[in-house]
């Protein structure tokens, strides 16, 4: 398939749909109308004041301009990006849904009867104990188990200074190992990207605060030897904490909890189908053990256990206090609690069935070298001696998305690939087409490339050395 | 047994895909030693998207149905209808991050012009392209002040008044930085700038004010605080919401470092606490900005493209040294924001901001003229909330409140504070009525 | 401006996104499953299987192969393509709005209410007695309008025959006329399109049944003669029916009732900015004089005359019956109340007037002639040696939707524009732009145009020819 | 004085484009004379959209809460929320007519689909992308007849059991045409072919039949109907819905010659009577068939294109000689129904139906068993809906029904008649409860 990508363009202009701001501002006299005193405000305010049927007009002008998984496959490696049913949307768009979080527990039973419902959902799904809704993004849900981790040492009085982290791990872990405190020991990975188990006993010892894992690892093959790992760290006082990014691959197969993990995040807008929203808002749903459950974040919610029916919002008894200045992204969680409730059992382990051929199927129809197997959800192919960003680049033409590229990085030019469950045989073909032929492709086509979408190749560099951020930047030239 | 339905296979296609993978069936393609495999039961019983639709209808329907005059930094006001039908729109909503520029130029542009938005708000030049909320954004302004300041020093120094999960947030993120959190205190809702001026000196990384307050009081001293924290080498980091910031001092005219805040008051629905955070800045601390930033450039043919720029601030480069670990962030949340505020137009948001001015004070005074109720407890201008001081229990007059149909917050022993929007305008004669009826 | 519209193109077929049939279908036993005896049903029934993804991705690709007002000017004469605001569509969403039209009057008062308001708003906007919601179009408002007609010469003992109808009308005139039984007599105009009066008084005579006038006429003129007009038809015992298509040029200004029209059909989907949905729905409700109140279709809403407060639906005493199965395109109605209550009075006089001026303004910045004038709300331009219907596809590529071409026929090569109100002047300018180019370009240019479209030049007459009208027809090709 | 919101013009703008024009201010650009002048007001004040959206929730909110048991040419099945998300799209939605084939593809191809899925149910080669609905659809297969038919002859035949508000709208369109509407009678819910037979002859353009009646009941001899027609040169037209014609006797195999019927059953929610209409038909009749017709044709490059076809059997090339006067139709209803069709796949939708005849089935023996009651009136198989007959006054208990929160159709002084969908199917055990309450 080839896919011209819609354009409006003003050529004089050398740009497409202008900005708002290009389109006409207006200058507003704040100080004519305040009921405020003038030293308490601003003097003017300066903004686009583009009429309603100029906003939509914009904004679907833009829409258009823009790649989506209903445009066409969105095969990112690690991101899974999947169908987000429509019917979710109608749901969180429930009026009764739309209450402040500052109302008492009396008054929205209803709110809190689906938080414990989903608690419960992820739990079973997680095989943990207790789950917090809390985290706004898988990001902040490591962050959160991590802190978790670091107060159940402090409880227990052990002072250990070190997040083991492999190699091939998503930056994120890195980064929340930091933020959190930690000095980050990289654990090299054998051949296949998999912990190497002899590297990893000498690197855990009694600063090991915890080791965060992902399984499937980012080139989608499963830790066969998490039993062991877990041992080791176990044994050397550590906890297991479990990356959920990769669950899609596991659903209804394999729990992060049955596998010695102590405390994991499930990544909503990647295993349960809510949408990516272009960046976000996500949710990073956290997950623990028995041990861990009194250190969740607040407000927690629990069946209340009086004898009345209902539910309660309460602070855990150790808890770590908070992650989010509220109660996290709600309305990205109802989304998620339909999804689930929407497969049921059969349906989620389906859905990693239908995940796991998916990848190994277009592996297979694809002229690229997939280094490491058996993998599930995911794969790294490798672009060889080609550039693996200039390939993607190409493939942009062809109505689908490139895979997510040069990542990890222990696969040279990778172009890690998740076309996860929902794309059907044709789609997959349409996938194979593009890389086989973007990667046959010569040097001056790939570098010429894209040449169908809206923008061809952007000047990147350019950007980051005079960033210009805003349209007054671009008014100040 | 059904399958998932939204994996389109059929069970020919399901065959032949096999075959072509060359295993018997999809269990051959697990490669999950047995000792961990998973043969329980989840017990989640499939149900249609109607019986779902219904399910969770019936659900919210038990929420009561009252009249919120609730704020303390998740505020909402309406959102146009035309926000939903666009933000809605299929590319926007479900795209991914913006990793292939080219083929995603149109969510780029509106994040950019969502910048802009901000810079124009908090006269910062730089604005990213949203953080969670503003309670992390407080944080990560934390920890970017601890990073660029050129002296050392742990103590980060917030209100009195401010939320508690906010400080919450704050005191997370700043433990794993090994700075502490500490609080300066309040001269009738604003900050004690004099108090402040005392307290401040080498080892203060950080002075953060609101404006409003979260008692909604109007600070009167913003430039001063700004001066104290300067002569100290501390980074002032205001914080404030998209509709205060349309009519109140501009942040960069008082010397703000940082502006973090809600943005989520424009676009968002009440959201059970969702929202989006703020996150502008000075030129001198783009590199060390948390999140992600969009910028303009040019493609091969010369026509102004957008793209994400300056990622090598970001965990999927820099790793633990990133300047935050956020990827994921609130995009779609942001675009809404845009949406709204273009719908306003800056008339728009004026007068919104400036309705909120008035009604709150209008509330104030009706209330004040009850007996056994001061309204406003702070002699201060407020926008939309203020706190209210009761003679009986606060508790109990919430409580009461609720019954007849009305939420509040009880910030005190004896304090209530009221919140008023656009949305619950039409509805303070009534909350004024019950709380006569409930005193 | 330049716009390239979106393609998804399949090169080795020949075609953009496929049929949903190319992707696959499945064929059904019907008996199989069936609870009905086997002569009863149906063997098999093979349609397309997508799955819902595939749904949502085939439809969102169509629909980016779409102009929609949305996307940009679509100053289509005569059709008054306006903005629909989106929260009409929320408002007719209401669960609450969608019953059933057979529930007992008592159980809907809230659906008659809105009815019932519906009704005042049109009445006092055509300055008509009584209306009716039923007729599901305008063309189906015209039939209903002449049956009414028709009824009331026939209660009055008069065998009329004759509907006369000025050439410049729209074709749907001719049509509802012939369809109602009547013979049509063709008026021809003045040299501005305008009645010519000594015509009509010559047409007009006892055989007269009605006069069907649009006005401002169909270049956009005001039949300054109305009244006179007017006296001619009516003591010639004819009735005067106004064809509302144009009506959003007189909002507030003028009304067929003070005109002395008897008889109207009002377009929601264009005065009232109901969306036009590709083609519809629409919505055609007809106001009339007191004198034809009674022979109004049945139900018809009116206020319950026994002091309780409420709506009923009832049976006028002389009703012509039915025009539609049940009571009209209900869900367009709603939209249309939401408009007209947003705008109140001085919102759509404003209308009215920004319409106008954008018309002028326009025909002011374009380089063809304007032979008639003062237009109001459209304007025919003429692109004398050129070929209006070449201009109008070149234009195509500049981001604008060309007007009505070649109609109405009294002016050579015929581009009837109507920007309505909601352009602003940028768009204007785009829109002239779009003209000016197009008419300049040179006849090699036009022959080949568009080409940034989906599809390039259409082969229309092929399409006649051999008509292939399902996928089942390709197949069988 | 506000203006429009939706006209963008500033301040400014206006006085500019005016000045371009040449004229003083907006009133010199019309041209009224004084005396047909309107200097009134019409008393409508402008509101907010927040304010109609409450104004109208409220009036909506008046409409009492029914389960309803209707059907009767109006049918409501579950319509996947898909179907809105995807049929709201702007592009969609606020799109004309297709004038302009090389931009408008998408809406002409979905239109395309449309028409091939009517050919797939009725076996007929030609459909029209649509009808106002049912009764317009049939209006207008009287009015093809009288065209096509060989010889002269002015009758209708239609059957005893019809929806009154068809045989209106067919009534009015006859009159025009100076044909006249007959009735056949029925045999216990079925047509009496016998009747028929003996009445059909040179005088009768159209023999109409229904498959389901709007009794619910299905046909056993709808061949013969054909037949009968056949012999008398008449037209057989059959009446149906997209969903029983999934799994009934494809009317091309009975030797329909015209399919009309509501579509409306897919894709809508229950519209107080909005629809979609049917018209299907053999070749011969392509250049006689009211309405738009989509077909497919190559562009420039030889690719595959749609455009409106055969343009010229309309009303604005052919005026008062076009096939009808339909200009604006229900396009935007058809893309519902397609998408909703889509969506089911012909294993969804073949259930649909089954379970519309077995749900109708299971609910008259329930109320069968209830004394008082007989159902169905009819021995005749069923699908969504049955007669009943009631020992009391019908209409006493349909209004104690009401009372009870269900609505049911009155058809006759003793008969009640009763539709079940997917939409109702889980309440009958209610409903049977309530009869038994009112009884
Ligand atoms: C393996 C892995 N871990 C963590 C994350 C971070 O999750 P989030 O983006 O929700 O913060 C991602 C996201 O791409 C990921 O792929
Ligand atoms: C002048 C005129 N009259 C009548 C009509 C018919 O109205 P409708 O398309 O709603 O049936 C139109 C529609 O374009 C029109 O322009």
């Amino acid at each position: 398939m080839i896919h011209d990508q819609a354009r409006y363009t003003r050529e004089d202009d050398a740009l497409h749909e202008p900005l708002l701001s290009e389109k006409g501002e207006q200058t507003v006299d704040v100080r004519d109308s305040s009921p405020l005193p003038d030293d308490l405000t601003r003097e003017e305010l300066t903004l686009p004041n583009p009429s309603e049927p100029e906003v939509a007009r914009h904004y679907t002008r833009l829409s258009q301009m823009n790649w989506a998984i209903d445009t066409g496959p969105y095969p990112l490696g690690s991101c899974t990006m999947k169908y987000n049913p429509k019917f979710t949307e109608d749901v969180a768009a429930d009026p009764n849904a739309a209450v402040h979080p500052d109302r008492s527990d009396r008054s929205v039973q209803g709110t809190l009867e689906l938080c414990y419902g989903l608690q419960e959902f992820l739990a079973d799904i997680g095989g943990m104990d207790a789950v917090t809704l809390q985290p706004p993004a898988g990001a902040a849900g490591e962050l959160t188990g991590i802190l978790i981790a670091k107060a159940y040492h402090e409880h227990h009085g052990n002072d250990r200074s070190e997040v083991v982290i492999p190699a091939s791990a998503h930056g994120t872990n890195f980064a929340t190992a930091a933020m959190a405190g930690y000095d980050v020991v990289e654990l090299p990975s054998d051949e296949n990207g998999r912990v190497d188990v002899e590297a990893l006993d000498a690197a855990v010892g009694e600063d090991t605060a915890a080791l965060m894992l992902t399984n499937p690892n980012t080139v989608g093959l499963f830790e066969r030897d998490i039993a062991e790992i877990a041992d080791i760290v176990h044994d050397a006082g550590g906890l297991l904490y479990y990356d959920g990014a990769n669950l899609n691959a596991l659903l209804g197969r394999a729990r992060p909890g049955d596998m010695g993990f102590d405390v994991m995040h499930y990544n909503v807008h990647k295993t349960f189908a809510t949408p990516h929203g272009g960046g976000g808002p996500g949710a990073g749903p956290v997950g623990v053990v028995e041990e861990l459950a009194e250190f969740l974040p607040t407000p927690h919610v629990r069946e209340i256990n009086d004898g009345n029916v209902g539910y309660e919002a309460v602070e855990p008894e150790r808890s770590i206090g908070k992650v989010h200045g509220f109660t996290g992204n709600w309305l990205v969680l109802i989304k998620a609690y339909a999804y689930i409730a929407r497969l049921g059992d059969a349906g989620l382990a389906d859905a990693a069935a239908k995940a796991v051929l998916n990848a190994n199927y277009l592996a297979e129809r694809i002229d690229m070298d997939v280094p490491h197997g058996p993998f599930h959800h995911e794969f790294a192919a490798t672009a060889g001696d080609r550039d693996a960003a200039d390939v993607a680049k190409r493939m942009l033409d062809f109505g689908v998305h490139p895979p997510t590229t040069k990542w990890p990085a222990m696969v040279p030019e990778a172009m890690l690939t998740e076309p996860t469950e929902i794309e059907n045989r044709s789609s997959l073909e349409d996938l194979a087409t593009a890389f086989n032929v973007a990667y046959a492709d010569s040097d001056e086509v790939l570098a010429d490339a894209p040449s169908r979408t809206t923008a061809r190749r952007i000047d990147q560099a350019s950007a980051a050395r005079t960033p210009r951020l805003s349209w007054q930047a671009l008014d100040d030239e | 047994m059904s399958g998932s339905p939204y994996a389109p296979h059929t069970a020919t296609e399901t065959a032949e895909m096999l075959e072509a993978v060359g295993v018997a069936d999809e269990e051959a393609l697990f490669d999950i030693p047995e000792d961990v495999a998973f043969d329980g039961e989840f017990g989640i019983e499939p149900r249609t998207e109607r019986e779902i639709r219904a399910e969770c209808a019936r659900l919210f329907a038990r929420n009561d149905d009252l009249v919120e005059f609730l704020g303390r930094g998740h505020y909402s006001h309406y959102v146009p209808s035309v926000v939903d039908h666009l933000a809605d729109r299929a590319e926007f909503i479900t795209s991914y991050t913006q990793y292939q520029p080219e083929i995603t130029q149109g969510f780029l542009q509106a994040l950019f012009e969502y910048q802009s938005l901000l810079v124009e708000l908090t006269g910062l030049p730089v604005a990213n392209c949203s953080m969670y909320d503003a309670a992390t954004a407080l944080a990560e302004a934390a920890t970017l002040a601890d990073r660029v300041r050129s002296t050392s020093g742990d103590v980060v120094l917030i209100p009195e008044h401010l939320r508690e999960g906010k400080r919450g947030v704050l005191e997370n993120y700043c433990a794993g930085a090994d700075l502490t959190v500490e609080s300066y205190p309040m001269d009738d809702g604003n900050a004690d700038v004099d108090a402040l001026a005392d307290r401040v000196g080498e080892d203060v990384v950080m002075v953060y004010a609101e404006n409003p307050t979260v008692r909604g009081c109007i600070e009167e001293r913003l430039a001063e605080i700004g001066e104290v924290a300067a002569e100290a080498d501390a980074l002032f980091t205001l914080g404030s919401d998209v509709v205060a910031l349309s009519v109140l001092e501009e942040p960069a005219s008082v010397g703000a470092d940082v502006v973090v805040g809600e943005a989520g008051a424009l676009g968002l629905p009440a959201a059970y606490g969702m929202g989006l955070g703020v996150f502008a800045c000075k030129d001198d601390y783009l590199r060390q900005v948390p999140g992600r930033l969009v910028g303009a450039s040019e493609d091969a043919e010369g026509t102004r493209a957008y793209t994400l720029t300056l990622q090598t601030r970001e965990q999927h480069i820099r790793k633990e040294r990133a300047t935050s670990n956020i990827c994921t962030n609130q995009a779609w949340v942001a675009l809404r924001a845009a949406i709204h505020a273009a719908t306003l137009g800056p008339d728009g948001l004026v007068e919104l901001a400036h309705d909120c001015v008035r009604d709150a004070e209008a509330l104030a005074a009706d209330l004040d003229a009850l007996s056994g109720v001061a309204a406003p407890v702070h002699d201060r201008h407020h926008l939309r909330e203020f706190a209210v001081r009761t003679d009986q229990p606060a508790a109990a007059i919430a409580g009461d409140l609720e019954a007849e149909g009305f939420a509040v917050h009880v910030i005190g022993e004896h304090l209530i504070e009221v919140c008023v929007t656009d949305l619950n305008a039409d509805r303070t004669d009534a909350l004024v009525e019950a709380f006569e009826e409930v005193l």
